[in-house]
């Protein structure tokens, strides 16, 4: 066989599988058809972070007079914004091009397509080339939903990749669709100047996450100036002269607003067309994989958003280790249980673990909630973000740590704290025993694990 | 059928403790933690090899 | 009697265990002479860190523009950084008084002195007042030790509560003792643009900590233009007009330079004075306590700066509630050997467990190190912050986690994480099995991690 292993796909799902296998002397083939480093590299976490950086840059830089720094003429250099976001991207995908190309890994540049168990064809410019593979990965990952609604092909409406390099910042955004994404892009224009309004079908933004988490995110949100229509289905686009004229409907009625930009953040859906013929089992969410990774053919791997677990890129390359570890023979199984999820606003929102309505439920209501806010933490004070809080959710019987959600500075930072408490068991207890650092914004999981038994040292009472 | 619930949890360790009680041939569920809510730490692993040690060295 | 416990001195050490002793239903008096709060609040840990916080405003935004956010006329308004800081302590103390409030700590203000093993004097205004207690906690803190070389008492010299308040930014400053308090102090003020100049005693600054950490703080801060001397002792300060003469002496002769201000940190010393005549156990170091927190004394505890352990405000709060559990027959040992340290500069460090040198002593070389440098980091690249390394150290058998050193963005929130991890006896293995979330600076941590075995990702090859 010419490779141990064929990798289909080439984001953060593939390119760490093919790397981490390349670390254990396995021969790899890497096939992508667009450009190394997937949706996560290109138009997905790094190019929106990289927004957000400029975004609060703006924000603290307007507001830095009461801590003594002032400035005139703050302005919004919205191409370097552009240029500095395409130049990190640059580096990062190079440097993932120089790590794939020293871990001897061979990127074939094509369409993959299996063909057979064993058998790949890559199709590139009308040329097409076969190789064959003990194992076979696929991580040929997402694409954006399109909504069917008139007017949805209209120039002014587009996905998030789009939005991640309009010309210009625009006056006006409407966003439909309230998830991760939506949300993180509301916030980057809304920064910016523009007037933006998110339009969610469902009773709340952020669908999965804590209830308390996600409408404090949303208050603050609108705070700010989102204007955020729930339970708002988006009935037809029309081109209104300059803008476009968005209707929608919600429970009070048909409503238009008219913007200059529809960002279009309805949800993904996996590219299934790398399956080819084969006789690979799928479900409306993407391609059946076991714990293992497998597909129903035993040496036919899937990781990443193509699996449609949760479509997070910590979560797809965390899978392309676990199947390598499996093609190897180190039986490993993936545990979805512990996946931290991000929201990279201002404030920060940040959960892993059990929600508090999932705890409630599994837990028969056996289970005890403690809240601290950030406004009681030194060390938020001294950077002047007292907003939100840190709330734990520990099960009644063991004091077990088995949810934890974060609104506040770092929240992003700090979630890697509560990961591993509850990967590891941790109870309420040994968080404690755990001398925190002051002062640090952590010492806000402290508190709030102390708040459990009522004990918290900088609130009179927690909210439990 | 509490009881039995209770003694369905397993053993609170650490991992350091685990590999060791691993490697020294020490059945963790019989070790009583000293860490925190009673988690057998890498300590106690090592005391428990201390006092067979001792006991061996009486046999003999 | 009349309290079931009696706590000198308002420092984190003191009012938290007043606080954690009044939840625990105690009858609590709280005596201390100056200001609640303490070292830490009033003139140590908040309001360096709120200058820190103006410090790097103004760094960020003279660095803004390669952000697309461009500005003018950035100006430092040093009346202004010094009120928001002074408003920053207000509240933080208020805070506290009103907490105390709350929870029933009856506070009486003045000079405690232990007269009997129950009864304190309390000297208030030449007024005298006695109280009785069950227990009693000496809490009563450090003050700055001065050094004693010709020149000291001069106007121009002073310890880090005066650098605090400086009138006015000083052109030049030179800062005596290179430890924590010394290198944050010559990080805010070179930042602000004095010409900043460290003079160690010992070969390193930093002492205590990681070398090749410290060496590459040391390095950041030479590159950001501060002239540090190691092996280098002050002889004797001169006023020189305007300026106060440094003369010192180094492997290479005698030195001067002459400077606006001089910073001396050198160390601090405990305030024992409240001792009294009674016969309680001390060290040059401060109050002799076992691991349970009491003196020779079993109804009188010490915790906190005085004990001369750490002295970090942390390890206060943390005796401070491990004394207590203790008073009222919880039995729980004080353990320090997890204790973060942070410093605040930029980039920052944070170190939790054994530094390489002690590592490799206490485990015979039977050590594994492996470094993962911010420069791969994708987060890291994001916010521009890509100087500094995670450099995780675990035992070569069971490969259980056993120190961490960060230097770089945020290290001191990333290090809650590692705490946890030598905490909980955590191996590589088990941090590897923890997803951390994709793009973090936490993220580098996992890469270290991954790094023990070779397998990092984003680095072609560990530093081992
Ligand atoms: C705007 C936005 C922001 C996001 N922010 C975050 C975030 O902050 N954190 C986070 O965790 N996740 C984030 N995500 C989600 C994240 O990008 C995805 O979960 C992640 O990229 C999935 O990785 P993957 O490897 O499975 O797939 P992808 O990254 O989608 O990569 C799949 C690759 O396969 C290639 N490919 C597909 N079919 C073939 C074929 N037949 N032959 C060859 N190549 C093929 C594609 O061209 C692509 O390069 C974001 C997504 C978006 C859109
Ligand atoms: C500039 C600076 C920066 C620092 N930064 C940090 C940091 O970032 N992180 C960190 O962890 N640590 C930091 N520290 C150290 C930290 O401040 C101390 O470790 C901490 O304050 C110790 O707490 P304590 O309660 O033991 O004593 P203290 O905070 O010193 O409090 C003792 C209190 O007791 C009172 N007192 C003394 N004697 C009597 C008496 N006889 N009767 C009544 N009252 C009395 C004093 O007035 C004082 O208020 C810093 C210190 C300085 C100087």
């Amino acid at each position: 066989m010419q490779f141990d292993v064929i990798i289909i796909g080439g984001g953060p799902g593939g390119y760490t599988a093919a790397i981490y296998a390349a670390k254990q002397k396995m021969k790899v083939a890497l096939i992508e058809k667009e450009k190394i480093g997937g949706t996560c590299l290109n138009v997905g976490c790094i190019p929106t972070k990289a927004l957000i950086h400029s975004s609060d840059l703006y924000r603290e830089i307007k507001d830095s007079d009461k801590f003594g720094i002032t400035s005139k003429d703050v302005e919004i250099n919205w191409g370097e914004i552009q240029k500095n976001k395409n130049s990190i991207v640059d580096n990062l995908t190079n440097g993932v091009k120089g790590l794939l190309r020293q871990n001897k890994v061979q990127v074939f540049e094509g369409t993959g397509k299996i063909i057979g168990r064993n058998s790949v064809s890559i199709l590139n410019n009308s040329v097409k080339t076969t190789i064959e593979g003990e194992n076979i990965i696929i991580a040929s990952g997402s694409v954006p939903i399109d909504i069917r609604i008139p007017g949805s092909e209209l120039e002014e409406v587009g996905s998030s990749t789009k939005a991640l390099s309009y010309e210009k910042i625009p006056k006006s955004l409407a966003i439909i669709g309230g998830g991760v994404i939506g949300v993180e892009m509301a916030y980057i224009y809304n920064t910016l100047g523009s007037k933006v309004t998110i339009l969610e079908m469902l009773p709340k933004i952020l669908g999965r996450m804590d209830s308390e988490s996600s409408n404090t995110l949303k208050q603050t949100l609108e705070s700010q100036g989102i204007d955020i229509y729930t339970e708002a289905r988006a009935l037809s686009i029309e081109k209104n002269r300059e803008l476009a004229k968005v209707k929608f409907e919600t429970k009070t009625g048909v409503q238009e607003i008219s913007v200059e930009k529809v960002l279009v953040s309805v949800g993904r859906k996996p590219n299934l067309d790398v399956i080819g013929k084969l006789d690979i089992k799928i479900s409306k969410k993407g391609i059946i994989i076991d714990d293992y990774l497998r597909t129903n053919i035993p040496n036919i791997y899937a990781i990443g958003d193509v699996t449609g677990k949760l479509m997070l890129a910590h979560v797809a390359s965390h899978q392309g280790i676990t199947a390598v570890k499996n093609i190897i023979g180190e039986r490993t199984r993936m545990n979805y249980n512990v996946v931290p999820s991000c929201i990279y606003t201002n404030p920060e929102m940040a959960s892993v673990g059990l929600t508090e309505e999932e705890a409630k439920e599994k837990y028969n209501d056996e289970i005890i909630i403690s809240v601290f806010p950030f406004g009681y933490n030194g060390k938020s004070m001294t950077i002047g973000e007292t907003n939100g809080f840190v709330k734990i959710i520990a099960d009644k019987k063991y004091s077990g740590i088995i949810g934890v959600h974060i609104v506040g500075p770092h929240a992003t930072e700090l979630i890697a704290e509560a990961a591993l408490a509850i990967q590891l068991e941790c109870t309420v207890e040994e968080l404690i025993e755990t001398i925190h650092a002051h002062p640090t914004l952590s010492e806000a999981i402290l508190e709030a694990a102390l708040g459990i038994d009522d004990e918290a040292i900088h609130i009179f009472k927690s909210r439990k | 059928k509490i009881k039995e619930e209770d003694n369905k949890r397993k053993v609170l360790a650490t991992p350091v403790a685990r590999k060791l009680a691993r490697d020294l041939n020490i059945d963790i569920n019989t070790i009583k933690g000293t860490g925190p809510v009673g988690r057998v730490m890498k300590e106690d692993i090592y005391r428990e090899e201390e006092k067979r040690n001792e006991k061996e060295s009486k046999a003999e």
